[in-house]
């Protein structure tokens, strides 16, 4: 599966890049979140909540193929 | 699934006083009206490590944040009896003492206003993935949190 | 006994948008602000007995309104912590939509606004001795209840 | 003791003056009052607040002098 991935704030700091497509073979978000951690050590100091296709999910949350995205803390207004 | 094409709340740039003034003016019309309330988040020059802040830059899950923004809109008028509603956030660099987030709540009377105003702000706060990064006046940076 | 001055709250006739664009621009300077929030009293056209109110017509005991409205204010800084706080009232004939009422508060952080704006709102309302006679178009007239 | 009196809003409609100043030789605002409720019967119909020198006192307070307003239900904003 080859899956659209948003990196914003401070996550889009350390990956050093916006956007990327990555593939990959497993089905969980945790599993994808296990390969962003070996790309990206310095992900793991850092918390983030994970959207697919524009909602929250948990790390449990089956992959759809839609995009996903690593949000860092909100901070608006 | 969400058809309907939720309204772009952004605006590159600061929000400025006369746009806010217009805003106001436009309700005029709307006879039904009795009371207004209006939120404005303004970027403070907070002093951090002895550095202060000039600015802040705002970037956002655009896409996710109108969604947002919609869900936060069409929740509050079923909770709260409103005339009308309107949101504004700032995208790109807000500088200390400009403005960067508008919200403006109008009912036939006052009593809803407060409360849904309130909840409106909060909800923007908590749920809307907007994202500010303080820029010192020596360029350097930290992420903002709320 | 009181021996200061209190400030004029008073402004003949309605509160124009461009006069709060600008109460509102006037504060970028101050950068310690983070949050303002701001409420806006609106006449409204209601339909009493059939006939339509065109205008409310103000008046108020001056002096010991101007008097309130300085309590309130000093009132409200002690008891919440902003950083400036605006208050204007209209006398005279305010038609409807346009606006009557204009309470400005400001502070560092949003907590804070939402709570201080509501207090003092509601004690114009309950305290201060100003009287609103609604015209209709006919020009006859009952006077307001709050 | 001579009494300015204010009359404002509905109280003024009655009174058909905004203020005058009254010749009385009572020594508290409920005597004022009686003798103002003789003058305008119809104030008798119409709730008010009396003020003496800008703020608001009961029926028993004593008369100082100072300016007194009947002040019918405020209705500001």
């Amino acid at each position: 599966m080859r899956i659209p991935i948003k990196y914003f704030g401070l996550i889009a700091e350390i990956t050093k890049c916006q956007e990327e497509t990555i593939s990959f073979s497993g089905s969980f978000i945790f599993e994808l979140l296990e390969t962003l951690h070996s790309k990206y050590p310095e992900l793991k100091n850092n918390g983030f909540q994970v959207a697919q296709d524009r909602a929250l999910v948990t790390v449990e949350t089956r992959l759809t193929g839609e995009e996903i995205a690593l949000l860092p803390p909100f901070s608006g207004g | 699934m969400e058809t309907r094409t939720p309204k772009n709340v952004f605006k590159q740039g600061a929000i400025s006083s006369g746009f806010i003034g217009d805003s106001i003016a436009k309700h005029q019309a709307k006879t039904s009206i009795g009371a207004h309330n209006i939120f404005l988040g303004q970027v403070r020059a907070d002093v951090i490590g002895g550095k202060i802040v000039s600015a802040i830059e705002f970037t956002a899950y655009e896409a996710m944040a109108n969604q947002k923004f919609d869900e936060i809109r069409e929740a509050a008028f079923q909770k709260f009896e409103l005339t009308c509603m309107h949101i504004f956030h700032s995208l790109g660099t807000v500088k200390a003492g400009e403005i960067c987030l508008f919200v403006f709540v109008s009912a036939p009377r006052r009593k809803v206003v407060y409360k849904a105003l309130e909840h409106i702000v909060e909800e923007i706060k908590a749920n809307v993935p907007v994202f500010g990064k303080e820029i010192f006046e020596d360029e350097t940076h930290q992420w903002k949190k709320n």
